[in-house]
């Protein structure tokens, strides 16, 4: 059995990219809907594929050596001539999960994208094979291969409705992340002077072996740098709330529900596999890495308390819950993994679903501001149901398996600003959810605050779609994340261990912390909605400095790309700082 | 052989600011050219002829054809406003 | 000398960085992104150069003469390729942009923000 | 921000990052003398091992081959995102009219002139063609040899006009070439698998040194490569060149 999976493994890979190509190929000639059917017959077969080779995996990693070039074949120690692929639990399922949100999205975007060759389902099968490859590759370039190939294709399917908006933060998306992954080949390149290699195994055993080295350290904080930029963590993250909001929504459901956390398991393997020996290092992860993912989730939180147009608020609950993500990261220990792993997956289903909803009123009504479709929602409430229990599991609902991640996250320990940073961040976005669904469907008001001068925008997507097949998939999504995490319990503690087998100390744990954070996303929407006018003097004063913090950052998320490169390279200098000044 | 390497290193620094400082996309194509073609030498000098074969087939021809024809066609836009 | 490739790397990347933040011109920019690439491209061909060693092609000199990485050189031909398709990608959405905004000013486009 | 305030905060960041940039270059290994232990034993095992003279061109398309399959993703990726861009609602077919810049002067092509560049088309791509072939032997190989014979299409742009262009390049067919080309790499890597080899292992008969056949499955995937390269390239340009073009009549309203 495991022969066969070792054989099987490369297919994650070569399988979409063949039918990428052969739909390619075929494309001015194929009937209408042949390629909505093979996109989402392959991504399920995907998915099971990927599962199936999670649970054989658990037995240890498959390692597949393309060309049969193992590292026994160059006859010297450290010298590995050829890349490999290794699918340990973790990597798998992440894949298997990116297939099913994939899924997803296909019958979600049925008879979206009409007018185009097939073009749609073209880059989403490249992108879906660029995630698998990122999971599974253990070779530094050919990691950024997939990465810079997951790149391209995210930056395509920004551009795709052609709208002003859309062009606009595909070019912010494409310029930021070009950046980045420019910068990402710098570090592979240092890394590759020093180690001479750039088998992720290898390289950890040559730096675990040397001592502690400014190229070392120059090449991580490079590579970091272009993942967390892919991964929207402050201050790279300018150019998520551009690129989300405006992106069609089936490829939002992609971007929030899975692209953007990958970036961080990459970073995780990394850490895990490749520098987990270097002290340098691991002080900057435990330091520099935790501060600016507490600067995340808040940052992230009050943004999308801030806003008006949903998709928007959406992206900047992502980035608040990368943030969270990022807190279980640097963490380094197999709780956090755990965590890390709960989260990504807990955290892509409300995210897809919500997203989801977010097309579906875009398609009814042509709108997509809080304010404008006000009350407009309940000839679909279904959808609302939807949104709100949605906006409940991310504020911290105490069930499913977002509730369990996020109590792991708190399990993997570290001191209480993380702590607050949580609870600032899953309430905020809950809130901010929560606020919007009740404003839209049932027609609640309360006058409103700081969203009012938030960027908003018209927007269309195609219309004539069946409400019930869109509402399906999220239906679905939602199901899942309500399932009891019991059931993947001991998988996920097994998937955990194998990447680092350190555990955290034990904790007191954040049943009292997730309980604040669930009443906050009660008590902020119900105080926000029960506003009045502000007429009295002292009102008016406290409704402005209420407003102050808002509007500083509304002005620093100007919009403006220069403005972002200046951010990304003061996020640079920062992890610069943090490693000189330990 | 060393003075060669560091004469094409400095003029590569060189042709790269003056990309950077031609703020007339029109004039900076020339300098984008100019840039590649110093960068090709290079890596001629650097043992590297498959990599500046490339360069000089991507890098200076199609990539600023590319930028011309844009430019062309954003004129034309302009014109048809 | 054993510096000079280095700090022309660095010089590469910053000028780079300080082109595409200046810039007012969305075409200018996607020229400076370039720029920070081709840094790239002279860090890996300068980590794997090595003195006196002659192309790792062996048709006029026999195998096992001394040559230099050409694993790095397999790196920037990749590189070269990804960025003219990031560039053609690049202009083809400035094109479309101009178009619609008719303006390629980067302090004046700004998604969801209405043109001042 | 404006430019100003933009190079304030940039100008003592640049400063920090100069110094950890000093610090770096201070400890790399010096010019000239790499570290790189896998290079060097590529070099020493690639010729005996793959019968090919291109060191290069073996790691390209053997050694790291699962990368540049990965390259030639992000290629096609990108033209097709371009290709679909540009389109936009213009559909596949053409404009009628050329766009004009006002106030520039347009010339007849003289006979010569269309004559030249059709010989030099000719040529460009027959040399574009050559040099895929070898690269297996000589500097060279698909990306280069496919872009230069791709560049050749322009000279018929040049030389013909729009029409000829037009006539002789069908953007179906290039994106089928850039197709045929991706599958046939991912063909190379998957049958293998199927017969109980690894991804992508070399198992034809690696063929004589020096020789057009030379480093078995390479000679195959440069020539997929190849294929997608001009593709991919010629519908770039094709699709570029369209932009040009203008409708018929009085302006189209663009809502803007």
């Amino acid at each position: 059995m495991t022969a066969l999976a070792v054989q099987l493994a490369p297919l994650g890979v070569l399988l979409p990219l063949g039918v990428a190509f052969l739909l390619l190929a075929l494309a001015h000639w194929l009937p209408p809907r042949t390629a909505d059917v093979t996109a989402l017959i392959f991504s399920l077969i995907l998915v099971g594929l990927c599962g199936w080779l999670a649970s054989r995996a658990l037995h240890g990693p498959i390692v597949h050596w393309f060309g049969a070039w193992s590292p026994a074949v160059s006859g010297k120690p450290r010298v590995v001539l050829g890349i490999g692929f290794s699918v340990d639990p973790a990597s798998a399922a992440v894949a298997a999960f990116c297939a099913l949100i994939f899924a997803a999205s296909f019958v979600f975007a049925w008879g979206y994208f009409d007018k185009v060759h097939a073009h749609f389902h073209i880059l989403m099968l490249l992108f879906l094979a660029a995630m698998i490859g990122f999971c599974f590759t253990r070779d530094l370039f050919n990691l950024f291969v997939w990465f810079e190939l997951m790149s391209m294709a995210a930056f395509a399917l920004t551009a795709y409705p052609l709208e002003k908006s859309s062009l606009e933060g595909a070019f912010n998306f494409t310029v930021t992340n070009a950046l980045g992954s420019y910068l990402m080949l710098a570090g592979v390149a240092l890394l590759y002077a020093r180690t001479g290699t750039l088998d992720f195994v290898t390289m950890g055993r040559i730096i675990a072996h040397g001592a502690p080295d400014p190229v070392i350290a120059g090449g991580f904080c490079l590579i970091a740098a272009a993942l967390l930029t892919k991964a929207a963590i402050v201050p790279f993250h300018m150019w998520l709330s551009d690129a989300h909001a405006v992106a069609p929504s089936p490829v939002s459901v992609i971007f929030s529900g899975v692209m953007v956390g990958l970036g961080l398991f990459g970073l995780l393997k990394l850490i895990a596999i490749v520098f987990a020996a270097d002290a340098q290092i691991m002080a900057l992860v435990h330091i520099g890495l935790l501060w600016l993912g507490i600067a995340t989730a808040i940052v992230g939180g009050l943004m999308a308390w801030a806003q008006r147009h949903l998709k928007r608020l959406l992206a900047f609950s992502t980035i608040s819950h990368l943030g969270i993500m990022l807190l279980a990261v640097a963490a380094v220990n197999s709780t956090g993994v755990k965590g890390f792993l709960l989260y990504f997956v807990g955290h892509g289903l409300v995210k897809g679903t919500l997203f989801m909803v977010a097309g579906i009123l875009l398609a009814r009504f042509n709108s997509i501001d809080e304010l404008e479709l006000y009350g407009k929602g309940k000839g679909v409430w279904p959808a609302g149901i939807v949104m709100g229990l949605a906006g409940l599991l991310l504020g911290g609902l105490p069930w499913g398996i977002l509730h369990e991640a996020t109590d792991h996250v708190h399990k993997a320990g570290h001191g209480m600003a993380p702590v607050i940073a949580i609870v600032v961040g899953t309430s905020l976005t809950g809130a901010a959810v929560l606020r919007a669904a009740l404003r839209i469907f049932p027609g609640w008001s309360g006058v409103p605050g700081i969203e009012f001068v938030s960027p908003t925008e018209r927007e269309r997507e195609q219309q004539d779609r069946p409400l019930w097949l869109m509402l399906l998939p999220c239906v679905v999504l939602l199901a899942i994340a309500l399932l009891p995490p019991g059931l993947v319990e001991s998988f996920t503690h097994d998937a955990a261990t194998g990447l680092i087998s350190k555990t955290a100390e034990p904790s007191g744990g954040g049943t009292i912390m997730t309980a604040i954070a669930f009443a906050l996303t009660i008590l902020i929407p119900a105080a926000s909605l029960l506003r009045q006018r502000a007429t009295r003097r002292w009102a008016r004063v406290a409704a402005r400095i209420e407003t102050l913090p808002f509007r500083a950052l509304h002005r620093l998320h100007s919009g403006r790309v220069t403005d972002y490169i200046v951010w990304m390279m003061v996020g640079l200098a920062v992890m610069a700082s943090v490693l000189r000044l330990r | 052989m060393s003075w060669l390497i560091g004469a094409a290193l400095v003029m590569s620094a060189l042709s790269g600011w003056l990309v950077v400082i031609s703020r007339d996309p029109k004039r900076q194509v020339f300098a984008l050219c100019a840039n590649s073609l110093v960068l090709a030498l290079l890596f001629f000098i650097l043992q590297a002829p498959d990599v500046a074969f490339s360069e000089i087939a991507v890098d200076t021809v199609v990539v600023p054809l590319l930028f011309l024809i844009a430019l062309a066609a954003i004129a034309i836009n302009e014109g048809r406003r | 000398m054993s510096v000079l490739a280095w700090c022309v790397v660095a010089w590469l990347l910053g000028i780079g960085v300080y082109g595409m933040v200046t810039s007012r011109n969305y075409v200018h920019l996607i020229g400076c992104l370039s720029v920070c690439q081709s840094a790239t491209y002279v860090l890996l061909l300068g980590i794997g150069f090595r003195w006196g060693a002659g192309p790792p092609i062996f048709y006029d000199h026999p195998p096992g003469t001394p040559a230099v990485d050409p694993v790095v050189q397999a790196f920037v031909l990749t590189d070269i390729v990804v960025s003219a398709a990031m560039t053609a990608l690049l202009l083809a959405i400035a094109l479309q942009v101009h178009k619609k905004r008719g303006t390629l000013d980067t302090q004046h486009l700004r998604p969801l923000r209405p043109t001042e | 921000m404006t430019t100003r305030w933009r190079l304030i905060v940039l100008v003592p960041v640049l400063l920090v990052l100069g110094t950890a940039a000093t610090e770096i270059i201070l400890t790399l290994p010096s010019f000239g003398h790499p570290l790189t232990r896998y290079g060097m034993t590529v070099n020493t095992l690639a010729p005996a091992l793959r019968n090919v003279s291109n060191a290069v061109t073996s790691v390209m398309y053997d050694f790291r081959g699962i990368d540049t399959l990965g390259e030639e993703s992000m290629l096609i990726c990108a033209v097709t995102a371009a290709v679909m861009l540009l389109r936009g609602r213009r559909g596949e077919d053409g404009n009628e009219q050329a766009g004009r810049v006002s106030g520039r002067a347009w010339a007849e092509r003289s006979d010569a002139m269309v004559l030249m560049c059709r010989l030099f088309a000719t040529m460009l791509f027959l040399f574009g063609v050559y040099v895929v072939l070898h690269g297996t032997v000589t500097p060279g190989g698909g990306f280069q040899g496919g872009v230069i014979a791709a560049s050749s299409f322009t000279l018929l742009y040049l030389g013909g006009g729009y029409m000829v262009w037009r006539r002789m390049l069908h953007s179906p067919v290039l994106v089928a070439l850039e197709g045929v080309g991706g599958l046939a790499y991912v063909l190379c890597a998957a049958v293998p698998l199927a017969f109980g080899y690894s991804a992508l292992q070399n198992v034809l008969p690696l063929g004589n040194w020096k020789d057009l056949y030379s480093g078995g499955l390479m000679v195959i995937i440069n020539i997929a490569v190849g294929i997608a390269v001009i593709g991919s390239f010629a519908a770039l340009l094709l699709e570029f060149m369209e932009e040009t073009r203008v409708p018929k009549g009085p302006v189209a309203e663009e809502d803007t």
